[in-house]
């Protein structure tokens, strides 16, 4: 099936990407800061320490990849950042969450209700369950509209049938008076990007926007995204397991591990020169289509850490074919290798008597 | 649709066929016939048999019966002597609606009300409270709870009448007596469907969006919790508009409920037969009607259907 | 947890297990089945004796309490061992308790059959002279004591309450239990105008066809709404004007009767009420396609009993015959000894000489039809308030099936001046607990007081709570076939054993009086001034039980049986 | 964080043990002792379990304790208020209402239980013989169970009792025999449900009868719905036996259940209340600690909740 | 090649009635061999049939017709009592580890199981071989006595390794053994999976939407669209050569973690999504959504031809 454009929707993008480049060119800062941020859950085993003292940064227009493997905190931080962490059980127990200007931990529910959807929009994993199934997506995406831009039913209507036809889905007025369940996945994932994007924030949180779909729909996804932030100007980060497509889509990148910034810095740092073991490990892990087959992989033994006893030292200390005396006693701090680069292992430090030999056109430091 | 509605009468009018069957050999088994009496002799039992063609074999009796039902034809009752068991239904039906309609308004709305605020405050004080007051909307026989409040505020207070069917005020206190144990069910049916529904991913998105809690309840939680009620809605209308024996008899209702029993009793065999057609009737339009509206209030039916 | 519940399973039924092993006398004695209703009062009634029974003779009765319609039938069956069972005076001679033990009656549910005894009911029946057949059946009541194929333990009392401004209600112990005629009311708080009475009937009234109904709720409405030949004046004789009869004649041998209606009777519609509405009715009453339980009632007049003898063939599968029995029904009743001579003179011929037949025309079944009317509906006759006609004090005026009826003064009620009544209310209200708090809240002027009330009347209400003595005997009937009931003795023990002032006292409780005949005290003798338990009978059974005596008989008969003596608990 | 001292030595390599990574750090619980641990934490249904015990503990021991049989007539004493001589009062027939309350409590949960597992027994038969064969055989099943659930469940159970000698087992015969259908289906929903499941797919690829795939898989893993809703359908039976006390159906006299005493009771409300308020207290904590107990079950056991 | 062929599918397909008139086309006239020793790869979108078609070779479902010949028997109409030396030879490693071990048996109840069925071991002849093979899967046979639940996914899937190989079997269909795992638990899984299969000598069948594992695992790879294979080539070839338009969209959608070769890639990107596989319209089946598709391919449905030694397709751009 073709997409079909009409006109009115080219309209509205062009005017969507005039009133964003003009927004660009005013700042060019920080548009989100988490500092140290602390979430824990309490359940009846006692308490799982999900995020311990996260701290990344965003700026406008940016691209950030999350990276890591299910329950590293990487969502839980980003609901963290929606004040969407549900409480109890969860509780922040520290940090900052600074996005354009506000503390956000320090926003009043009704303050926070209007950043939420108007000044940050999210989509998530699921599309098949994200979406209210006795709603037709029209009058999802419309709520926020009124919700935020106050307009009126009909013009809600209008518009929301416009950000159906940008995500490129086909007959949007007739799709709009539908229910989800008369989408495929990968319209509903297309019209949740819509219902994120229906009243243009600042940022778009996508948390594994593609894991549930399949290859050919997660490309199309990707495609759209890319096209949206490159025509939009918008600030994205991007939550995701799958190192293909941060390698498509993703700035920078921050590789987190059991609740912690194992390392962060440019996509091409943290991909031809990942400093930490764990980042390492994970892009050797991974088949190529392009690499010779049945060669045998990168395995990391073991399993990641249960955070209801963090261990003391460096969490993936037990999986680490470098681990140090050092390492099982004590966490390492983030060391900044290069501009921009930064990562958190004893290996980079300065004291290391016998540091690894940084190695760009291998990849790495050699293993 | 038009198939599946097809398929779903033939289907109620064969259940409706085996009940009469069962309920038919049923009560021919049962020892007693209408006319036991201690004053009865042989003679004159002979000769209301006779009139009531109870002499006949019994397939004979069954084919007519069968034969009369075809034409909506419940026959006579026997107890209730020469009034047919179609103008009993006709007299008492509306009495027992009207009572239950109202019983089930006031279970359904308070009921429900209970469920999204102990679901909403799930694990305080007020969650345990409504959960409370839900259970011994179960736990507390109804003739308890009816003779109390007769006693109270009847016979004590005199704010409500004791018993009697006549005006709107006469319709509180059963209504209420009959809709308690309803809405303890709703209640908790609605709050463990609201916990559901809570932790959903589509809730979730609507906070994204930055809807107000009040607006993620109404138009998110709420709408969703509730369908899965709609179902077991079916049964529920019809067991509470035929009548409950109890509050009827503790009111003095000339509802249906009481012939459920009284027919037994009495062997009246019409009328047996007739409460329990009319009875299973209902039942299976009501669970007909509210499969209907389930489809129809939840979009995601029709799908399931197409795919099953 | 799961262990849990099912080790309080297991303790739960291994606990009732052996409860139910040690309930069992475990004697070679074979069970004695007490067969008792199902109702809360029955219930309570059976268990009592079962007390009284087991302290009495050391024997356990096995209750089984089944409903109404299969007690019946296992009485009918012989499928007990001893039942409870009671019966009412259908009119006021002892002969209404006494001829159903004879061999053929169709009452008999235990199967006594005594020659003697069926030969001096015969003779009763057919002497003419009442002192005579008192003597008769004293005799033949004694035999029956002996012999003790029943054993009558109590005789109820009726125990109602009426608030003080309720006056003139009359109650009697035979027939229809209630008549309003002549009731009013006096002092009623909010004033007594317009003069009604608030009443709880209980019931739907299942049938409003006088020759067809059966029970005392229907009795009662019908009481009201219609009238006989005679009513029952309030000094509780049958006078000569009464009722719609203005006079009547009886012949030199006492088997004709001529009755003079009164002049300009009318019914509710304003149709002449006339002789031929009596003829009419008593004719259809023993009309075997009426099918009436009643129609015995008028076996007293002559050719009635061969008019319901007549065997209905099946109208729809032989034609030809049902046709044939039509016409002998028709011969069958020009037979009867019942004939309107004109629109005024009623001529009645009975089977013998007897002096009830004038109370009998005061019960429901002899009351007039009007032929019109009743054939125009149908079997649709009395079956709303506008589909039969009235002739009584009150007519029907609101009738909602199963919940309440008013009855409104009858205007062409010939004796209408003396009826105060505007109207009277009743409430159907099956319960218990609920008319009594209507009571209480003056919503009801006057209600039956059951048993476990009585204290808290006599306590709280003692000027409104009153008795009255009911023509009914409660016995047990005991089934001749079992292994030990069949012998006199053992019935002999059984009724020694049983104290039955105790179980009025302590389990009745309602002032319900011991038997110690059959016949009810409240029946009359020879006239009305005495009653023949009194004169007659006297304390034949011992009203405290003899224990002693009761041990002695069942040791003999037990042995004589060849059973163990139960162990003494 | 502090500046710290380090010595080269901190930096040696060393090697774990590679099995390390795979400890299990949580501590060992079996399914059992995890759903307890839930259970625990909810304050209701702990309190719905105490009441229980105490009741129970009190329906075995009542009548052991008290000097007074549950039939003995004390004819001085009729429907006495609570004293020294009886505990609870006496009935109208004096006998002792101590006694005989917990003596009918012991009958009430011994019907709810006997019933309520009469109605498992068979609703897990035919669910599981419906679900687990599926096709037409399923749907014959199915139709059967629809049809039973559109008579009347009074008509059943009354022309039943008529039918039957009166007695304890004819009552809970006849609750089971209507009772049983909702437990049918249960089972069978959730049996359509394991079926699919992959374990007991696997089952089947290895080879496993049908009969070993039905005992060690489907049955053990419908245990936790079958005892939620076996917590639930007990208090349903009781409600069920006290209903049928008040229309005259209860248990055979002499007897008692809770739903028997109430309903005495019941008759004499106005005159002495405490004869109705005892027992009717008694179902009402009875049926009430159930239905916490039930609700703490499912929760405990509800799969959604398990980590 | 002289390799013995352990199993040959011919025109296998599957059909699953919805409703009155429809049919669930799940697998389509399937045919290929395997041969002892080798590594097949599956691989497709959702509901394209792969795990329909593993569990029908698997004889979990009744196939609707076409054969399966499992070491020169046919086993496609057997009953149930005859397909016990079938059953210990082929085993199944399922898709989620969360649900494909009973959650209310040990480890060690669930690893004994098919022991205990082909009466392999008992006693302490059981014991030992369980801890064996918790060992063999790289986990602490201490663990025998505790529930699955307490176990990571990647544990869990090893305890499923560990069943399947309890029996000794020649043949695995792994259905999706790691599309659930994490990335770092995934490759653990893929080399105890190729190591095993190396060392006992196992054929292999390998079923995964992830074509660059699927890829790697295997000798032969063969890709599904909608209940057909649409192509059947040796691992290398298909990466170097993919024939038809949709292996052509699935490679070229597969991302690749590295920024530059992602930049430089250029893309098919299918328009559309998967068809519903219930009642599909004659021709080809990805004709609606193929970017060369003819007049001809909405009309005709190609064959499953060889185009060149060992390398099947069926489009008729090659024919």
């Amino acid at each position: 099936m073709e997409a079909v454009h009409d006109n009115r929707g080219e309209q509205t993008r062009d005017l969507i990407q005039a009133k964003k480049r003009q927004d660009l060119a005013s700042s060019r800062s920080t548009l989100l800061s988490i500092e140290d941020l602390q979430v824990s859950f309490h359940t009846y085993a006692g308490e799982v320490h999900a995020v311990r003292g996260v701290s990344y940064s965003v700026e406008r227009g940016g691209s950030l990849a999350v990276v890591g493997e299910s329950g590293c905190g990487k969502t839980v931080t980003a609901q963290a950042v929606m004040r969407l962490t549900p409480i109890p059980p969860g509780e922040i127990k520290g940090g900052k969450i600074f996005f354009n200007g506000k503390d956000i931990l320090s926003l009043s529910e009704r303050e926070m209700q209007s950043v939420r959807g108007k000044e940050i929009g999210m989509i998530f994993q699921d599309p098949m369950t994200g979406l209210n199934p006795t709603m037709t997506v029209g009058n999802q995406i419309v709520e926020a509209l009124i919700k935020h831009q106050r307009l009126s039913r009909r013009a809600a209507w209008e518009k929301a049938v416009e950000m159906l036809n940008m995500v490129e889905i086909p007959n949007p007025a007739v799709r709009a008076t539908q229910y989800p369940h008369q989408f495929s996945g990968g319209m509903r994932q297309r019209a949740m990007i819509a219902m994120a994007l229906a009243c243009e924030p600042l940022l778009l949180i996508a948390d594994e926007p593609t894991t549930s779909l399949d290859v050919t729909i997660q490309a199309q996804i990707l495609d759209l995204l890319k096209e949206l932030q490159e025509k939009l100007g918008m600030t994205i980060i991007l939550i995701t397991h799958n190192l293909g497509v941060v390698a498509r889509l993703a700035k920078d990148i921050v590789v987190m591990y059991a609740g912690k910034v194992v390392e962060k810095g440019s996509s091409a740092q943290v991909f031809y020169n990942a400093m930490h073991p764990y980042t390492r490990a994970l892009l050797k892990s991974v088949p190529r289509l392009d690499r010779p087959t049945r060669t045998r992989l990168e395995s990391i033994p073991g399993t990641p850490p249960d955070l209801f006893v963090p261990p003391r030292g460096c969490a993936f200390a037990p999986r680490c074919r470098h681990t140090m005396r050092i390492c099982v006693e004590h966490d390492a701090d983030p060391i900044e290798t290069e501009p921009g680069h930064r990562v958190s292992c004893w290996l980079w430090h300065k004291d290391n008597p016998h540091p690894p030999k940084s190695d760009h056109t291998n990849g790495g430091f050699d293993l | 649709m038009l198939r599946y509605i097809l398929r779903r009468f033939g289907f109620m009018v064969l259940s409706l066929w085996v009940i009469v069957t069962i309920t038919f050999i049923l009560m021919n088994v049962v020892p007693g016939n209408p006319f036991s009496s201690a004053k009865l002799t042989p003679q004159v039992l002979k000769q209301l048999e006779r009139k009531y063609n109870l002499d006949r074999p019994k397939w004979e009796q069954y084919l007519t019966y069968l034969k009369n039902l075809l034409r909506f034809d419940l026959g006579i009752s026997i107890r209730e002597r020469g009034r047919s068991v179609n103008s009993i239904i006709k007299s008492c039906f509306p009495v027992s609606l009207v009572v239950g309609i109202e019983a089930l308004c006031f279970a359904v709305t308070t009921g429900l009300a209970l469920g999204i605020i102990a679901a909403l405050y799930r694990g305080r004080t007020i969650d345990y409270i409504a959960i409370i007051i839900a259970i011994i909307g179960v736990s507390v026989p109804n003739f308890v709870v009816a003779s109390t409040l007769q006693y109270i505020l009847g016979a004590k207070l005199k704010i409500l009448p004791i018993a009697r069917w006549e005006g709107p005020k006469y319709h509180i206190l059963p209504a209420f007596s009959l809709g308690l144990g309803t809405l303890a069910t709703m209640a908790r049916m609605m709050r463990s469907s609201m916990l559901e529904v809570v932790n959903q991913d589509y809730i979730r998105t609507a906070k994204a969006k930055g809807l107000s809690p009040v607006q993620v309840t109404w138009r998110h939680c709420i709408r969703n919790a509730i369908l899965p009620i709609v179902t077991i809605l079916g049964p529920l209308i019809a067991n509470i508009t035929t009548g409950t024996l109890v509050v009827e008899r503790m009111f003095g209702i000339p509802g249906l409920g009481r012939y459920f029993v009284e027919s037994i009793y009495n062997r009246d065999y019409p009328l047996i037969m007739g409460t329990t057609v009319f009875y299973a009737a209902i039942l299976l339009l009501m669970t007909f009607l509210v499969d209907i509206t389930y489809a129809i209030v939840d979009p995601r039916i029709r799908l399931v259907k197409g795919r099953d | 947890m799961r262990f849990k519940k099912w080790f309080s399973a297991l303790v739960c039924g291994l606990l009732l297990l052996s409860l139910v092993a040690g309930c069992s006398p475990g004697q070679p004695l074979p069970p004695i089945k007490f067969l008792s209703g199902d109702s809360e009062v029955a219930k309570k009634y059976a268990m009592g004796l079962q007390e009284i029974v087991r302290k009495g003779l050391g024997i356990e009765l096995t209750l089984e309490n089944v409903d109404f319609k299969t007690r019946l039938q296992k009485m009918r069956d012989g499928d007990f061992a001893i039942v409870m069972a009671g019966w009412a005076a259908d009119y006021n001679d002892p002969m209404t308790f006494l001829d159903m033990w004879t061999t053929n009656s169709p009452y008999n549910d235990v199967k006594w059959s005594n020659k003697q005894y069926d030969d001096l009911i015969a003779k009763a029946k057919a002497s003419g002279d009442q002192a005579e057949r008192m003597n008769l059946m004293a005799q033949a009541e004694k035999i029956l004591l002996e012999e003790l194929p029943i054993i009558p333990i109590y005789w109820p009392q009726r125990n109602y309450a009426e608030h003080p401004w309720v006056k003139g209600i009359i109650r009697t112990a035979i027939g229809p239990g209630n008549d309003w005629k002549f009731a009013y009311t006096e002092g009623r708080p909010g004033g007594d105008d317009p003069q009604h009475l608030n009443l709880n009937l209980g019931e739907e009234p299942p049938d409003l066809q006088s020759i067809t109904t059966t029970d005392t709720v229907s009795f009662d409405v019908l009481n009201a709404c219609l009238e006989g030949l005679v009513r029952l004046g309030p000094d509780g004789q049958y006078k000569q004007g009464s009722g719609l009869a203005e006079s009547w004649t009886v012949s030199e041998d006492g088997t004709k009767y001529t009755f003079k209606l009164k002049k300009g009777l009318k019914w509710s519609d304003g149709t002449p009420l006339t002789a031929h509405d009596f003829e009419y009715a008593w004719k259809k009453a023993v009309d075997p396609r009426t099918a009436s339980q009643y129609n015995y009632m008028l076996f007293y007049i002559k050719g009635a009993e061969d008019v319901a003898n007549i065997q209905l063939p099946d109208k729809e599968k032989e034609p030809a015959k049902y046709k044939e029995a039509e016409a002998a029904i028709q011969a069958a009743m020009d037979k009867m000894g019942v004939k309107a001579v004109d629109d005024l003179t009623l001529e009645v011929e009975l089977v013998a000489k007897n002096n009830i037949f004038i109370s009998l025309t005061a019960f429901p079944t002899y009351f007039p039809l009007n032929q019109k009317a009743h054939e125009k509906w149908g079997d649709k006759y009395a079956t709303e308030k506008d589909k039969m006609l009235f002739c009584g004090p009150f007519v029907i005026d609101q009738w909602e099936h199963g919940s309440k009826m008013v009855l409104k003064k009858n205007p062409n009620y010939w004796d209408a001046k003396n009826v105060k009544l505007e109207y009277i209310q009743f409430d159907m209200i099956k319960d218990i607990n609920t008319p009594i708090s209507m009571y209480e809240a003056n919503q009801l002027d006057a209600i039956g007081v059951p048993g476990d009330f009585i204290p808290k009347f006599q306590k709280e209400r003692p000027q409104e709570f009153h008795q009255m003595a009911e023509a009914v005997a409660w016995y047990l009937e005991c089934n001749l076939n079992h292994p030990v009931l069949k012998d006199p003795k053992f019935r002999k023990a059984l009724s020694m054993a049983i104290d039955r002032q105790a179980y009025c006292d302590n389990v009745l409780r309602n002032y319900s009086k011991p038997a110690t005949g059959l016949t009810p005290p409240s029946i009359a003798g020879k006239d009305a001034t005495e009653s023949f338990h009194d004169k007659y009978i006297g304390n034949i059974l011992p009203a405290t039980g003899n224990p002693q005596e009761a041990q002695k008989l069942l040791k003999e008969s037990l042995k004589q049986l060849g059973y163990a003596l139960p162990k003494q608990k | 964080m502090l500046e710290m001292n380090l010595k080269p030595s901190d930096f040696e390599p060393i090697s774990l043990d590679q099995r390390e990574g795979e400890a299990i750090t949580r501590p060992h619980i079996s399914y059992w002792q995890d759903v307890w641990m839930r259970f625990k934490k909810n304050r209701l249904a702990l309190t719905g379990l105490t009441v229980l015990a105490i009741l129970t503990f009190m329906a075995i021991i009542g009548p052991i304790i008290s000097p007074w049989d549950y039939r003995e007539c004390d004819y001085n004493h009729i429907n006495e208020f609570i004293s020294a001589r009886h505990w609870f009062g006496t009935d109208y027939l004096g006998r002792d209402m101590f006694t005989r309350l917990w003596f009918g409590t012991r009958i009430s949960i011994f019907i709810g239980i006997t019933a309520a597992l009469l109605d498992l027994c068979i609703g897990v038969v035919w669910g599981g013989i419906s679900g687990y064969f599926g096709g037409l055989v399923d749907d014959i099943m199915m139709r059967i169970v629809d049809i039973l659930y559109g008579i009347p469940y009074l008509l059943v159970v009354i022309l039943l009792l008529v039918v039957m000698e009166p007695g304890l087992w004819t009552i809970i015969l006849a609750m089971s025999l209507t009772g049983w259908t909702g437990m049918a289906r249960l089972v069978r929903g959730q049996i359509l449900q394991l079926k699919e499941m992959e374990y007991v797919l696997a089952a089947r690829s290895v080879g496993a009868s049908p009969r070993r795939i039905i005992a060690r898989h489907l049955v053990p893993n419908t245990m936790g719905v079958v005892l939620v809703s076996l917590t639930m359908s007990i208090p349903g039976a009781i409600f069920g036996e006290a209903f049928l006390s008040f229309i005259g159906l209860g248990v055979p006299m002499p007897l008692a259940s809770l739903g028997t005493l109430a309903n005495e009771g019941y008759q004499v409300l106005l005159v002495y209340p405490h004869n109705v308020i005892i027992p009717a207290l008694t179902i009402i904590l009875l049926i009430l600690s159930f239905n916490f107990v039930g609700d703490g079950l499912r929760d405990a056991l509800d799969p959604r909740l398990r980590q | 090649m002289t390799a013995e062929v352990t199993l040959e599918v011919k025109n296998l397909t599957k059909y699953f009635r919805v409703g009155r008139r429809k049919i669930l086309k799940a697998v389509d006239n399937v045919s290929f061999s395997l041969e002892r020793g080798h590594v097949l790869g599956v691989v497709g979108e959702s509901g394209c049939g792969k795990t329909t078609l593993g569990r029908t070779i698997a004889r979990l479902y009744e196939p609707t017709s076409g054969s399966i010949i499992f070491e020169g028997r046919d086993v496609t109409n057997a009953q149930e009592s005859e397909l016990l030396w079938f059953r210990r030879k082929l085993q199944m490693i399922f898709q989620d580890p969360y649900a494909s071990l009973d959650p209310r048996m040990t480890v060690g109840e669930i690893i004994g199981e098919p022991m205990d069925v082909h009466h392999i071991a008992s006693g302490k002849e059981r014991l030992e071989r369980i801890r064996y093979l918790l060992e063999l899967v790289g986990l602490d046979p201490e663990h025998a006595n505790r529930f699955p639940h307490e176990f990571s996914g990647g544990q869990r899937q090893r305890i499923g390794i560990a069943r399947a190989l309890a029996v000794d079997p020649e043949f695995i269909i792994a259905d999706e053994p790691i599309s659930s795992l994490d990335v770092s638990i995934q490759a653990q899984v893929v080399n105890l999976l190729t190591n095993l299969q190396e060392e006992r000598g196992l054929t292999f069948m390998f079923i995964a939407h992830d074509l660059s594992m699927v890829r790697h695992i295997s000798h032969r790879v063969a890709v599904m669209y909608l209940g057909k294979i649409v192509e059947i080539a040796p691992s290398e070839e298909i990466y170097k050569e993919p024939l038809n338009p949709y292996t052509q969209a699935l490679m070229s959608a597969n991302p690749i973690p590295d920024p530059k070769v992602e930049s430089e890639r250029s893309r098919i990107v299918l328009p559309g999504e998967v068809p519903s596989p219930i009642n599909p319209p004659p021709g080809c089946r990805f004709a609606s959504r193929c970017v060369r598709a003819m007049e001809r391919c909405r009309k005709e449905d190609p064959e499953l031809r060889e185009v060149s030694p060992g390398h099947w397709v069926s489009c008729f751009l090659y024919g």
